[in-house]
């Protein structure tokens, strides 16, 4: 089922592609703490990759590694066949990396839509005299971006707040507005980390909702944490499962489910 | 035994709260409960519902948020306790695990587990003896219990937050969101604690979550709140046979659990007004 | 009722971009601007051009400056003071070696070396972060007053250590030095902030705007979310430092006519963050509201005794005012601890609702 | 009608203590004047008190504010003397800077409005390197002289004509500056002064500095009788706090207090016993609260004696401006006003708005000052030579500066 | 050449020929340095228990100061006058809960951080009103601090020490342990610092902000009449005084914000070496007064490498 370099093809139908990244021997370790240790898996293009694990296990350190803002202490992130080099967070966002945050990181002072705007940052680059003068490049391109801002607010019906600050947001909508930020940033590879955490049952299938439409229509690959089986299980396409530093599992959501290791480190039960 | 706490006295009463936020924000709008003493009641919703700020409305955190009781009143063991600060409502025995953990970043866990007792007054030794018992129930945090708090990772930040509140040997819990982010197993682990708790040390809980299924396997009895108000309540086995309930807080339709990946419509209407 | 919007619908995100989507507020705008350009000058005497239209609008610039670092991009700043002195002591060394040259042009291109100062002692912002920060913004308070002081070229070797602002004409009108007119004065000082603020608008609320306010929100999310946090911090400091360096010039040149060094020490860095903070982080607005409380509450202290016939004495009068300035401040950031713009903004949106209270 | 001449005062901050008795002494002439006189020619006079903490900033302000009815400036800071300057050319308003200001405002020629009577400091660094050579300056050659100031326009001033001396007579100048944050902590200044040991210390302090040098003088062990002090760092209090060890340290000064003079007598029954005053009783006998009386003195004889020129009661700044070029308080027009050897005599002119009074050493015997010294003069020729040139620099770095050619000179 | 040597050859050289000298430089740096401290310790105190950058510190010390000459002024016996200055410091930490810290919980740090500037200019003009601008004499023999001078003559030189200096480290030295040791070992210092994490949890736990903060108000007031009477020894006693305050900042900076030990050896480090780098480097080549900055520099350079300064907590940076 699984070619290595042609991708495969879902029960679903969906074309998956080639080996979009991947982690070779990832070692993280803060002081004396080992974070990670020697874990090696794949995301592969128009995937949705779930890692899971207990609670400190690494995943999010494992998404912080992918996402720039930790160095792994050895191993690399490959990304399209090359090795990574070193370079600043904002770089790696600029390479098509979006990603939320576990505790969500918006910015409290600005509207809803400004902070969706902000996701579009990479993709703004109108000199300062420009947006000083509210003239030619800079007017020209905030309209532009407006728009492409407004079909993402649109999509994940947040219109009614668009020009709320989102400090006074409830959670789950906070949540939303962090998701709209990140594909605002049209990214090529999106990271979720507990994009559910703290909805109801109603809330988390308009977000599984969500997640499915972007992985559809734009083809964005996504890699996400998240501790309710369910949601894992149903929407992701392969699952990693990490276990305090070390990777336990990976391969379907149903190799994983009936893997004895994984049932014993997190899921207690079958699910 | 389900029932067990729906047959006591009433602890805590809610009459009817309204509460805003920075002077214009109003966000609860006549919000009444009841927690019957002894048991377990679950505090259901949506986000943004109402859950946490009816909690600190209780527990008068909502001052320092700059919100603020307007109308109505909360009785503690039939007293008014609106107008206490929030150090006297923990010394009569209503403590506030708050969501998202808030522990003491640069605190070892140990001593954030002794914050916890710092409003008794009954020695070294009883309070020795309840951090035994609460590295019992939480055993990961007697491993941990000299590592800084803002370095765990958030299960154990989690039970550092409820075994802080069991140190103030309380009466009454308000627990917000225990199982926000935890793994399946810590979850289930967290609420048997705080069963046992509740059956061992008499402790009353009341807990705003949002994972309605666990919530209600553990509860006496439930509340949905939503946009502020009460729109349903019931004890916890009622609730989870209600229709609604179930497809919209339980994910369940006629013919059982559906797939996430089989939803298609965003918007379902609730057969309740809001 | 006076601020009732329905009736005004946007039908494109331009229009609904555009600086005033609610017509009254530009329509007060309209007002303040013929008051300031027209108004205020036919009618002010010469106390009121010197005591508070001038100072209010110099020190409300300075405050933008400062609005833009602190309140913007998040970065404190304790050394704004510093950074006048510099866009200062440029200006005079500019019309000094060059006499020729148009004073506002001079007093333009001096904030240039504000700017480059100002992005040096910026540098350390890469690291450090919050109170911290404030540290190496001190270092250029104390560093920049004493080199002031003991760098005599800067002064041109003047016996008082002072620089004196000589009588600067442009097209033929002294606009500078001891014979300048304050209306004059004034409509230069009004030119040149009010352009100041135009800009400021834009930048504020364009992408940089939005860089800036990200930064200061949450700089991890920002730099993962693809912004450059030195590129940031860096223009922050230097846009900022630009436009308090111009306004240090315009304060030396086009209302105090002379300055030691030590004028530029930290109870005037601590003056323009009240401005900006009373005022309210964040806001351009605020800073006007801000200067035109701290400059008109001392003006209004210092007559009352007069007006009432109290027999006090000037250092009571003094120690009254300090006690009062102080008291007012604990009181404002009580009442709204964002600032006037704030309290406003909250006036604005009740009157938009009235009369319904919610 | 009234004779408005505000004065620029500080009863705050770290001057607030010297400001204080020298301030009260002006305010009690005039108050004087108004109680015995009605005023000076029938006019009430209106001292009222704009205050500055010393801050050049504050006194702008203060002149600004006051300028519009105001006869005169007196800015009380050599700083603020400096900064209103320019100004006061074009709102026409003489400054009168008593013992203050910048040295070369004795050029009457250059400077039209501003006036310094009875001393200026280049004539008081003169006189204090006289008494240190003992008369022949000659004898200052191989010295080392430390030149401890406030690092302040005014600590600054005297500069120009110490270093000319010191090259002409062979001496080292050793400045040493204090900051006006560093005042109340000079430990740094007199290690230094401990590693250079100088022959002499000479002090050009004022407000807190100088209480906390004479302490670390005392501390350092530094010989109190090579301790040299401008007229600002002559004050009781100061030295009294270290008493018996501050002996022999030494102020130089263009007043003296008479106690026993008939004017002191006036004012405890007119002003003091009346209690239309702020002043203590232990300040009276003070050199600070007498000088402020000398220094109320000279704004009176100038109205007066422009009162006289125009014959009118009521006088414009420009009147003003007449009557303090033709000062002149000799030792008839002193005894007439009961101030007998409270100041030298001295005159003003249209080409010296000085009038170089001269003075005298005052010297602390461990519980007062005492006269220490016959009248000093300095050696107008190099000093006049130096403003001349000074005066001519300012008038070319301010161009264009209106220079009256009139005055000779 | 000449300007190397004059920086990197010269002032040692100096040091090596004169080492009574010195000892007196390294002596007077560590007695400003102590100053510099204890006024650091005070703003340690409550920065700990409430991220309160409090400005009004060194206004404190004058104030207490004042008061405390103020009573004997008005014929009070020394060491009452000792006990009512501390109840003017107690009056003045409950006022400061609360008419300001009450209202103000929760707020952002800068926002209390401006209004402690309020603060201190409302005690700028309150002092002044009620005790005048002047200088004053501290009470120092009244109060039985020795005013005496120890001589030593090492190296053929001479090493003066006051007496009082030397009270005041042995004091500041008592005062630190004592203040170390109730952070870390009494339950009232570990909810100072619980309080100083997180002002919602700690309320929730039922710690009183009000109670801690009193209590910490008044224990930096208490610092401060130490302080005052400490400084007011050696250079009386005046709102001049206020500005060494400023001083304080960079100690705490250089130490970190929330250590006690920081404070105390960030103080040190500045008083010794903003000392030495004035008497052989700032005055010989610089025209002087570099003290003024000297300390700011200092700690600015230490930041960049370690951000939190020498002893603050790590900063905690997690997404
Ligand atoms: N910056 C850091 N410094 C020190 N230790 C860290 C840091 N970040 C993470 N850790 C440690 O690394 C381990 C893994 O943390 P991580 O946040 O990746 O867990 P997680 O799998 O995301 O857990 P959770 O499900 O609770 O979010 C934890 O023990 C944590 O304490
Ligand atoms: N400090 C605040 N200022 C203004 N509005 C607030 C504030 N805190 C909460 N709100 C608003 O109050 C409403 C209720 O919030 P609350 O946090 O009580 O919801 P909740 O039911 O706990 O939701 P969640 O499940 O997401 O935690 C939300 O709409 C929220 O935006
Ligand atoms: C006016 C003087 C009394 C004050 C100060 N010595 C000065 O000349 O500036
Ligand atoms: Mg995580
Ligand atoms: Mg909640």
């Amino acid at each position: 089922m699984m070619d290595a370099d042609a991708g495969y093809v879902t029960e679903d139908g969906r074309q998956i592609g080639g080996v979009l990244m991947e982690m070779k021997n990832i070692t993280l370790r803060f002081g004396g703490v080992v974070a990670i240790k020697d874990i090696s898996f794949d995301i592969r293009e128009g995937e949705i990759r779930a890692i899971i694990g207990p609670n400190g296990a690494g995943k999010s350190s494992m998404l912080n590694i992918i996402s720039g803002f930790y160095t792994p202490s050895e191993g690399a992130v490959w990304y399209k066949g090359a090795p990574r080099p070193a370079m600043r967070p904002y770089e790696v966002a600029r390479m098509g990396v979006a990603r939320t945050f576990q505790n969500i990181a918006l910015f409290e002072g600005m509207t809803v839509l400004d902070n969706v705007m902000t996701g579009r940052l990479t993709h703004m680059n109108a000199g300062i005299a420009s947006q000083a003068l509210w003239w030619g490049k800079a007017r020209d391109e905030e309209v532009a971006n407006r728009e492409k801002v407004e079909e993402i607010i649109d999509f994940l019906e947040i219109q009614a707040i668009r020009k709320t600050p989102v400090g006074r947001l409830p959670y789950g909508l906070k949540k939303r507005v962090e998701l709209a930020r990140a594909l605002a940033a049209e990214p090529s590879i999106l990271l979720l980390d507990e994009p559910m955490a703290g909805m109801n049952v109603e809330e988390k299938e308009d977000m599984s909702r969500f997640i499915l439409d972007v992985n559809d229509e734009f083809g964005t690959t996504i890699a996400l944490i998240e501790h309710d089986m369910g949601v894992v299980m149903d929407l992701s396409d392969r699952v990693v499962v990490m276990d305090y530093g070390k990777k336990i599992g990976d391969g379907t959501p149903d190799e994983v489910r009936n893997n004895q290791d994984v049932i014993d480190a997190y899921l207690g039960v079958q699910h | 035994m389900l029932d067990a706490g729906r047959t006591g006295e009433t602890l805590l009463e809610v009459n009817n709260i309204e509460v805003i936020y920075n002077h214009v924000i109003l966000v609860l709008k006549g919000v009444s409960l009841s927690v019957p003493k002894g048991g377990i009641t679950a505090l259901l919703g949506g986000n943004g519902a109402g859950k946490t700020t009816t909690l600190k409305a209780i527990s008068n955190l909502l001052h320092s948020e700059r919100g603020e009781v307007t109308k109505g009143s909360v009785m503690y063991k039939g007293e008014r306790v609106q107008d206490l600060d929030p150090a006297a409502l923990v010394k009569k025995g209503v403590i506030q695990v708050m969501e998202g953990r808030h522990c003491f970043e640069h605190l070892t866990v140990e001593e954030n587990l002794m914050t916890g007792a710092y409003t008794r007054h009954d020695g070294r030794g009883a309070i020795d003896a309840d951090l035994q018992m609460v590295y019992d129930y939480f055993p990961r945090l007697k491993e941990r219990r000299k590592s800084q708090a803002g370095y765990t990772s958030g299960g154990e930040q989690q039970m550092v937050a409820i075994g802080r509140a069991l140190m103030s040997r309380p009466e009454c819990v308000l627990l917000d969101e225990p199982s926000m982010g935890l793994a399946p197993q810590l979850v289930e682990q967290i609420f048997e604690i705080v069963k046992s708790v509740n059956e061992n040390e008499g402790v009353t809980f009341l807990l705003a979550e949002q994972n309605t299924n666990v919530a209600l396997r553990y509860a006496h009895h439930g509340y949905i709140l939503e946009s502020g108000r009460v729109v349903m309540d019931g004890s916890a086995a009622d609730l989870r046979e209600n229709p609604d309930v179930k497809e919209f807080y339980l994910g369940m339709s006629d013919e059982g659990r559906k797939s996430f990946r089989d939803v298609r419509s965003y918007r379902r209407r609730k057969r309740w007004l809001s | 009722m006076l601020y009732r919007t329905s009736g005004q619908f946007k039908t494109s995100y331009t229009a609904d971009m555009a600086l005033f989507p609610v017509r009254q507020d530009a329509i007060l705008l309209a007002i303040i601007l013929a008051f300031a350009w027209v108004i205020l000058p036919l009618t002010a005497s010469e106390f009121a051009f010197q005591t508070l239209l001038i100072p209010i609008l110099i020190y409300s610039l300075t405050a933008m400056g400062l609005n833009i670092l602190t309140g913007y991009a998040g970065q404190l700043s304790l050394g704004t003071a510093a950074f006048m002195g510099v866009g200062a002591y440029a200006c005079y060394k500019l019309v000094t070696i060059m006499p020729w040259m148009n004073p506002v042009v001079a007093i333009l291109m001096s904030g240039f070396f504000s700017a480059g100062v100002g992005v040096m002692f910026g540098i350390p912002s890469l690291r450090i972060k919050g109170f911290y920060l404030a540290i190496a913004t001190l270092a250029a308070q104390f560093f920049l007053v004493w080199l002031f002081e003991k760098w005599a070229w800067l002064y041109n070797y003047n016996a008082s250590g002072a620089i004196q602002v000589p009588n600067l004409d442009m097209f033929g009108v002294t606009v500078a030095g001891p014979t300048a007119d304050s209306m004059t004065q004034y409509y230069v000082v009004l030119a040149i902030v009010s352009l100041m603020t135009m800009l400021c608008i834009n930048l504020t609320r364009g992408t940089l705007g939005r860089t800036w306010k990200a930064t200061r929100d949450m700089d991890i999310a920002a730099e993962l979310i693809g912004i450059n946090l030195m590129k940031s911090k860096l223009t922050a400091f230097a846009i900022s430092s630009y436009i308090i360096g111009v306004s240090g010039a315009l304060f030396v040149f086009m209302w105090r006519g002379a300055a030691e060094p030590n004028l530029f020490d930290i109870p005037l860095s601590f003056r323009i963050l009240f401005i900006a903070i009373i005022g309210g982080l964040g806001s351009i607005l605020g800073n006007y509201l801000g200067a035109i409380l701290i400059v008109g509450l001392p003006v209004i202290l210092n007559t009352l005794p007069q007006t009432f016939g109290l027999p006090i004495s000037s250092a009571t009068v003094e120690h009254l005012n300090i006690m009062i300035v102080g008291s007012l401040i604990i009181f404002f950031l009580i009442i709204e601890p964002h600032g006037l713009a704030r309290l406003w903004a909250l006036i604005r949106e009740k009157l938009m609702i009235w009369p319904f209270p919610h | 009608a009234e004779l408005y001449t505000p004065n620029l005062a500080y009863r705050t901050g770290p001057f607030a203590a010297l400001g204080i008795p020298l301030m009260n002494g002006q305010a009690d002439y005039m108050t004087l004047l108004n109680e015995r006189d009605g005023g000076i020619g029938g006019l009430p006079v209106n001292f009222e008190e704009c205050e500055t903490g010393y801050s050049t900033e504050k006194g702008v302000e203060c002149y600004e504010k006051t300028k519009g009815g105001a006869l005169v400036t007196q800015p009380w800071s050599t700083g603020i003397t400096l900064q209103v300057l320019p100004k006061t050319n074009v709102d026409q308003i003489p400054i009168l800077a008593p013992g203050y200001g910048f040295s070369p405002m004795s050029e009457g020629g250059t400077f039209q409005w501003a006036y310094n009577p009875p001393a200026s400091y280049w004539d008081g660094a003169y006189m204090i390197l006289s008494d240190i050579a003992g008369g022949d300056m000659a004898n200052l050659k191989g010295k080392k002289i430390a030149f401890l100031h406030l690092d302040h326009p005014f600590g600054k001033e005297p500069l120009p004509l110490l270093e000319q001396m010191a090259a002409e007579h062979g001496f080292e100048l050793v400045p040493i500056p204090v900051g006006l944050k560093e005042m109340q902590n000079q430990s740094a200044q007199w290690l230094q002064v401990r590693r250079e040991r100088p022959d002499n210390v000479i002090m050009w302090g004022w407000g807190a500095m100088n209480s906390a040098a004479i302490a670390e003088a005392v501390k350092t062990k530094y010989p109190m009788d090579q301790f040299y002090g401008v007229w600002w760092a002559g004050h009781d209090p100061d030295l009294a706090a270290v008493g018996a060890e501050g002996k022999g340290y030494k102020s130089i000064s263009w007043s003296m207090p008479q106690p026993d003079s008939a004017l002191m007598a006036e004012i405890k029954e007119k002003v003091i016993a009346s209690g239309k005053t702020q002043t203590t009783e232990d300040q009276l006998n003070s050199v600070f609260y007498q000088r402020g009386l000398v220094m109320s003195m000279i704004l009176a004889e100038g109205i007066k004696a422009a009162q006289a020129h125009t014959g009118n009661a009521e006088i414009t700044p420009a009147d003003l401006r007449w009557g303090l070029e033709n000062l002149d308080i000799t030792e008839e027009k002193l005894a007439e006003l009961g101030m007998a050897g409270m100041v030298p005599p001295f005159a003003t002119s249209c080409d010296n708005h000085t009038g170089h009074s001269g003075g005298w050493i005052l010297e602390w015997d461990g519980e007062k000052f005492v006269q220490a010294s016959d009248l000093l003069q300095a050696d107008q020729s190099v000093i006049e030579a130096l403003a001349e040139a000074k005066a001519a620099e300012y008038a070319e770095a301010n161009a264009p500066w209106p220079v009256n050619d009139s005055c000779g000179g | 050449m000449e300007l190397l040597n004059n920086i990197l050859v010269k002032p040692f050289v100096d040091m090596v020929e004169a080492p009574d000298f010195l000892m007196q430089v390294l002596w007077e740096g560590l007695v400003s340095g102590i100053l510099y401290a204890l006024i650091a310790l005070g703003f340690v105190l409550i920065f700990r228990s409430s991220r309160i950058f409090n400005f009004a510190q060194g206004i404190m010390v004058v104030f207490a100061a004042l008061a405390l000459v103020g009573f004997h002024q008005l014929g009070v016996p020394a060491w009452i006058s000792v006990i009512l200055s501390l109840g003017v410091m107690f009056v003045l930490a409950v006022s400061i809960e609360r008419v300001v810290l009450r209202p103000l919980v929760g707020q952002p740090d800068i926002i209390l951080f401006m209004a402690t500037i309020g603060i201190t200019l409302f005690l700028i003009g309150f002092g002044e009103l009620i005790f005048g601008g002047e200088n004053k004499v501290m009470i120092t023999e009244e109060l039985g601090i020795p005013t005496g001078e120890f001589i030593f003559e090492p190296f053929g030189g001479f090493l003066l020490l006051e007496q009082k200096d030397v009270t005041a480290v042995v004091v500041a030295a008592v005062l630190v342990v004592a203040l170390l040791l109730f952070l870390n070992k009494t339950r009232m210092g570990r909810a100072i610092r619980a309080l100083g994490d997180d002002h919602q949890a700690a309320l929730s736990v039922g710690i009183s902000l009000q109670t801690i903060w009193v209590l910490v108000w008044f224990i930096a007031g208490i610092i401060a009449l130490v302080t005052g009477i400490a400084w007011g020894a050696r250079a009386g006693v005046s709102f001049a005084l206020e500005v060494i305050a400023y001083k304080a900042l960079p100690v705490l900076m250089l130490g970190g914000l929330e250590s006690i030990t920081g404070a105390i050896i960030g103080g040190l480090m500045i008083g010794l070496l903003e000392k030495l780098f004035e008497i052989y480097w700032g005055q010989p080549l610089l025209g002087g007064n570099t003290e003024t900055w000297f300390a700011f520099v200092l700690a600015l350079f230490v930041l960049l490498f370690r951000p939190q300064g020498l002893f603050g907590e790590r900063i905690i940076e997690r997404v």
